[in-house]
């Protein structure tokens, strides 16, 4: 018979037991955080990703942007492509897709140059939620803490993630979301987050996120395995193990760096991206494009 | 009960005894319930109504519902004490609204259907003159249960206000409390889609009913329902039955479903040309 | 009247208890402040008419939530709303999933938690993952500026969290029968927990343009005690419907 | 014994100890549970589910109009025979139209529980009733006796109930085949069998767990369980949905406006 205070009760146990299980690690090295009330460190405040995985949002792979581009998001024009490799495993720094998953993606990337239909048109332009990683490579993630839970809000279409870790199970598969279900557990400073649960649309695999703009798809089976490492007060080394066995051929994993914002009392404001969003002329310009053959694959390393 | 004329007023009280007093075969001194748990007189139990469900104006046509002979020996009683003449007391346009219902309550169409044929709950005090019901005294309250409809009223005897204005019920919002052994139960908040009879006898969403049942015996209950609604009548109204303890029902009502098989009953009605 | 209520009724429980005396056996936050963080829902029919309402298809009945059940709208105000209900099916800005605005968000019945925190409470809402910051003890940013959600700003007064809220736009309503404001809604919450698992959620709403006087709704806020709950999602703007609308706007 | 009674002294003191004590057998809970006058736990007022289970009593995520949920079915699994998984998601596929809700007929138990209305209970020693807001369908729970003699059929089906120390014990035959647990489809034979357990855990919040048994159409038997949720608004009463004359209203005899 469980009752509603036996369980807050057992779980709050459970996360004291667990914070004990691993101070070694924490003394070894490196930054030593003041503690919340229920032990873990405290991490709040606002961060973003640093300069060099600036427009890994767009494409993991190859960054983003042209010069046209850059001038309507009013960024030097030569801010064009990944600073730095995020992609760490595989070395050569793509996506391992198989051979199916490069077909599609393709078709993505395609339509995504000249959209005609509305299913054209990739996930974040339509305002939806970008799952994880992505989320984190949006714009500024404020951190808050309370007993047990680890909650994440950003700017971009007003999303959050609650990240409990008082060592519930997930949810059910069924309730499959946008945002996964996301279970964290502290080793020491390292945040590790699981998150599973993925909203998955089997048929255009556009009402659900995409791991770029460019294409990158999951299926059911997508599995994300997170490690904020709080290197010091100020630092944080991310990192991403990305895992679906009917998509790519091997986990593959991206890794940067996330920073403290250090603005005076920064607040987050209110993005009202679907409120304002127009689709229609994007689409307008595809089958103008569609209608002369001009159609070409979406890129940036390609003249 | 208000009379225009103050005159009148203990001629009637005088009438309505007298139209008790043959009904009434217990000894003078009046019958003292005993009291639940939390000191309501304890009037528990499932009874049977003595009324009719057909016409309350006119006792006599009470049998052509289910196509028997009519009773002439009734013609002219009536379940209405006040006004005299038994008759509800419509206004004009309402008494015209109601003609077309005489020519063909015994084969209507769906328009003109009563809303109990289509399973729809009664309506107070139409569901207290149906069949079996049960009062059930549960602490602050009193329920009643219908077998019909599995319907069932809340009674609160707790003092507490009644809904908001707007918010129509079927079966309207009652407040009771307890005068000595009489509850008198103030409903108010019906809606406009209930009748009294299969006569098409109806009210407006303003009917207010205040009612006052009585125990008078063990196995008895006087009922009587004043009906008011500036709307539809010229001035209130009350109706009279009594109800008898049943006692071969035995102690339990059990579940009467009425939507769900009812289909068929409105595919009858629906016939070529009536639909 | 009470007294003997209760004499009636052992049972029945009326939670009209002074919040102070319930109010002790609330978690507390270290800096002494009731701990309302927790997933929360309304349990109502307002989110379909904050006016007292018979059943419709669909739409349960309601006693509804207006202190004195009425709404005080100017005459051409009252004339928009009717003209609102009339056209709900398509001018009803929740049918195109746009931000619900306050206090809406809190009565939609879909849960929302509150995480608290002595410097901000932020609440986060299952529908559409409406946000609100709310920053404690600092003033609005100078106007006008219009959000769907507003701008929050709170103080604790005693056991009360009051938040203020300006900067509104005028596209939200305040449920699905059309009642509306103008950009110029000033609304101010008052949290007050009744115990751990309940907090007595008042709003008090001024909007010259749109009312002749200040009004007040009221209703408890449930804490939900379901085992392992936590918020999902309604990404409505995902919905084929929603979908294919936007692609057809001009 | 005053109602309004509340947890004596801070939660927060005793929160470390009291995690390492077994599990208490009767709530604890936040104030003494109200009671009757013969000592049980006093469930009268009105309840209602706060839960998205009428929708699906298995976990699912949103759609239009349907909110996401995390389902009510313990392991989230319902061991249907293989036929009647079959037959699961033909009902899922008509649902619009085979759904008994829709066609506005009595919900059954324990869907009654879980719909997204009020009900109310009343409690006496040997007769607990329960009238619910949704078609005013209604529960008479006879205490302490046995079921008829069957086969009988009722859509709400027979309720005998019993204590089990403060743990109302309610068993439920003779059901029809008629009636859903949701509006996804699940669905039993006539040979359901429910055994519901309403377990007080606060004066505010009552643990409703039913187990689930019908031979002809599943393997084993299967449980649900979630909170019902006292009602605290002031004046709050049970209205009424007579959703079967929704559209049908007569209007021929209203007074001229």
């Amino acid at each position: 018979m469980s009752t509603r205070l036996w369980h807050s009760l057992r779980a709050s146990a459970l996360v004291l037991v667990l914070w004990w299980a691993a101070p070694g690690s924490a003394a070894a090295q490196g930054w030593s955080p003041s503690r919340l009330p229920d032990g873990q460190p405290d991490i709040q405040g606002t961060w973003e990703g640093s300069a060099d995985s600036a427009n890994a949002g767009h494409s993991l792979e190859e960054g983003c942007c042209d010069p046209e581009h850059n001038k309507m998001q009013q960024r030097a024009a030569t801010n064009i492509g990944l600073r730095k490799q995020v992609i760490i495993d595989p070395a050569n720094g793509r996506i391992p897709f198989q051979p199916w998953a490069i077909e599609k993606r393709r078709e993505h990337l395609i339509n995504l140059e000249a959209p005609t239909e509305l299913q054209h048109i990739e996930p974040e332009d339509r305002c939806s939620l970008q799952g994880v990683p992505r989320s984190n490579l949006r714009g500024p993630i404020q951190i808050l803490q309370n007993p047990g839970q680890v909650v994440m809000l950003f700017e971009w279409v007003h999303a959050y993630r609650v990240i409990p870790v008082d060592g519930r199970p997930h949810a059910p598969k069924g309730a499959a979301t946008w945002q996964g279900d996301s279970r964290g557990r502290w080793e020491g400073n390292t945040l590790v987050v699981e998150v599973t649960n993925f909203r998955f649309d089997p048929v255009g695999y556009n009402k659900q996120p995409w791991i770029d703009s460019h294409g990158t798809f999951y299926t059911d089976t997508l599995r994300v395995v997170e490690r904020w490492k709080f290197v010091d007060a100020n630092t944080v080394d991310y990192e991403a193990t990305i895992e679906d066995p009917k998509v790519f051929t091997q986990p593959w994993k991206i890794a940067y760096q996330i920073q403290r914002l250090r603005e005076k009392n920064f607040e987050l404001i209110e993005e009202a991206c679907w409120e304002g969003v127009s689709v229609s002329n994007r689409l307008e310009a595809g089958r103008i494009a569609v209608k002369s053959g001009k159609q070409r694959i979406h890129s940036h390393s390609e003249p | 009960m208000r009379s225009r004329c103050p005159m009148l007023l203990p001629v009637l009280v005088l009438a309505s005894l007298i139209a008790v007093v043959d009904a009434r075969q217990e000894p003078a001194k009046p019958y003292a319930p005993p009291r639940t748990a939390d000191g309501q007189p304890d009037i528990q139990g499932i009874y049977n109504p003595v009324g009719t469900f057909y016409n309350i104006e006119d006792l006599e046509y009470q049998s052509l519902y289910q196509n028997f002979k009519p009773n002439p020996s009734l013609s002219g009683k009536s379940l209405i004490i006040d006004p005299p003449d038994g008759k509800i007391p419509y206004q004009a346009w309402a008494a015209e609204k109601r003609k077309p219902i005489y020519q063909l309550h015994g084969d209507p169409t769906p328009e003109y259907v009563d809303p109990n044929a289509q399973c729809w709950p009664q309506g107070v005090p139409r569901h207290m003159n149906n069949r079996e019901f049960e009062i059930f005294q549960p602490p602050g309250h009193v329920v009643i249960f219908n077998m019909a409809h599995h319907s069932y009223r809340v009674i609160p005897v707790d003092g507490s206000p009644h809904i908001p204005e707007n918010v129509k019920l079927w079966l309207g919002d009652s407040r009771g409390r307890w005068e000595g052994n009489t509850l008198v139960v103030d409903v108010t908040n019906n809606n406009d889609q209930t009748w009294f009879d299969v006569m098409a006898s109806f009210h407006s969403d303003a009917m207010r009913v205040t009612e006052r049942m009585t125990p008078v015996g063990p196995d008895r209950i006087e009922y009587r329902a004043v009906i008011t609604d500036p709307k539809v009548y010229t001035r209130p109204w009350t109706f009279a039955i009594y109800f008898n303890r049943s006692k071969d029902y035995g102690s339990e009502l059990y579940e009467e479903a009425c939507v769900e098989v009812n289909d068929r009953n409105m595919e009858l009605l629906k016939r070529p040309g009536r639909n | 009247m009470l007294k003997t209520a209760v004499a009636w009724i052992i049972g029945a429980v009326f939670l009209t208890a002074a919040p102070d005396a319930a109010a002790q056996n609330m978690p507390r936050t270290p800096d002494g402040k009731p701990d309302m963080s927790g997933i929360w829902t309304a349990v109502n029919s307002a989110a379909w008419n904050i006016l007292p309402h018979a059943a419709e298809d669909g739409v349960p009945a309601g006693l509804g939530v207006v202190d004195g059940n009425e709404i005080p709208y100017r005459p051409e105000a009252a004339a928009k709303q009717r003209a609102n209900f009339a056209n709900r099916a398509t001018l009803d800005p929740e049918t195109k999933c746009w931000l619900p605005g306050v206090p809406r968000a809190t009565y939609m019945g879909f849960p929302f938690q509150i995480v608290q925190t002595p410097t901000q409470v932020s609440i986060l809402y299952e529908y559409g993952h409406a946000l609100r910051n709310i920053f404690m003890n600092s003033p609005h940013p100078k106007g006008p500026i219009e959000f769907w959600m507003g701008d929050s700003r709170a103080k604790w007064d005693g056991d009360t969290l009051v938040v203020d809220v300006v900067h509104f736009n005028d596209q939200t309503w305040f449920d699905r029968a059309g009642n509306h404001h103008s950009e110029q809604l000033h609304v101010v919450e008052r949290y007050t927990p009744i115990d751990r698992d309940h907090i007595n959620y008042e709003v008090t709403i001024e909007d010259p343009k749109v009312f002749t006087r200040p009004w007040k709704m009221s209703m408890p806020l449930y804490r939900r005690v379901d085992r392992n709950m936590q918020l999902l999602e309604y990404e409505c703007s995902s919905f084929d419907e929603a979908f294919r609308t936007r692609g057809a706007e001009r | 014994m005053s109602i309004m009674a509340r947890l004596p002294g801070c939660m927060i003191a005793t929160l470390a100890l009291a995690s390492l004590l077994p599990a208490p057998a009767a709530a604890q809970g936040s104030g003494p549970l109200p009671r009757t006058a013969d000592g049980k736990p006093d469930l009268s007022g009105i309840w209602q589910a706060v839960t998205t289970a009428n929708w699906n009593i298995q976990a699912h995520s949103a759609e239009k109009d349907v909110p996401a949920g995390l389902g009510v079915v313990e392991g989230d699994e319902i061991p249907y025979q293989p036929w009647a998984a079959a037959k699961k998601g033909e009902n899922f596929a008509n649902r619009a139209t085979a759904d008994p809700e829709a066609k506005c007929f009595l919900p059954g138990v324990p869907r009654a529980t879980y719909l997204p209305f009020p009900f109310q209970i009343f409690q006496t020693p040997n007769h607990i009733a329960i009238t619910y807001e949704y078609v005013h369908a209604v529960r008479r729970i006879f205490m302490n006796s046995s079921h008829p003699r069957g086969p009988l059929e009722f859509w709400m089906g027979d309720s005998r109930g019993r204590w089990e120390g403060d743990t109302l014990v309610v068993d439920v035959v003779y059901f029809t085949n008629q009636t859903w647990f949701d509006r996804a489809g699940n669905f039993h034979s006539d040979a359901l069998h429910v055994v519901e357990r309403y377990t007080p855990i606060t004066p505010y919040h009552i643990n409703y767990e039913a187990t689930i048994e019908d031979p002809k159409v599943f393997t084993r038997p299967w449980k649900i369980s979630l909170p019902l949720y006292r009602r605290i608004e002031k004046n709050i009463r049970v209205l009424d949905y007579e959703c079967y004359a929704f559209g049908l209203e007569r209007t021929w005899y209203r007074p001229p406006e």
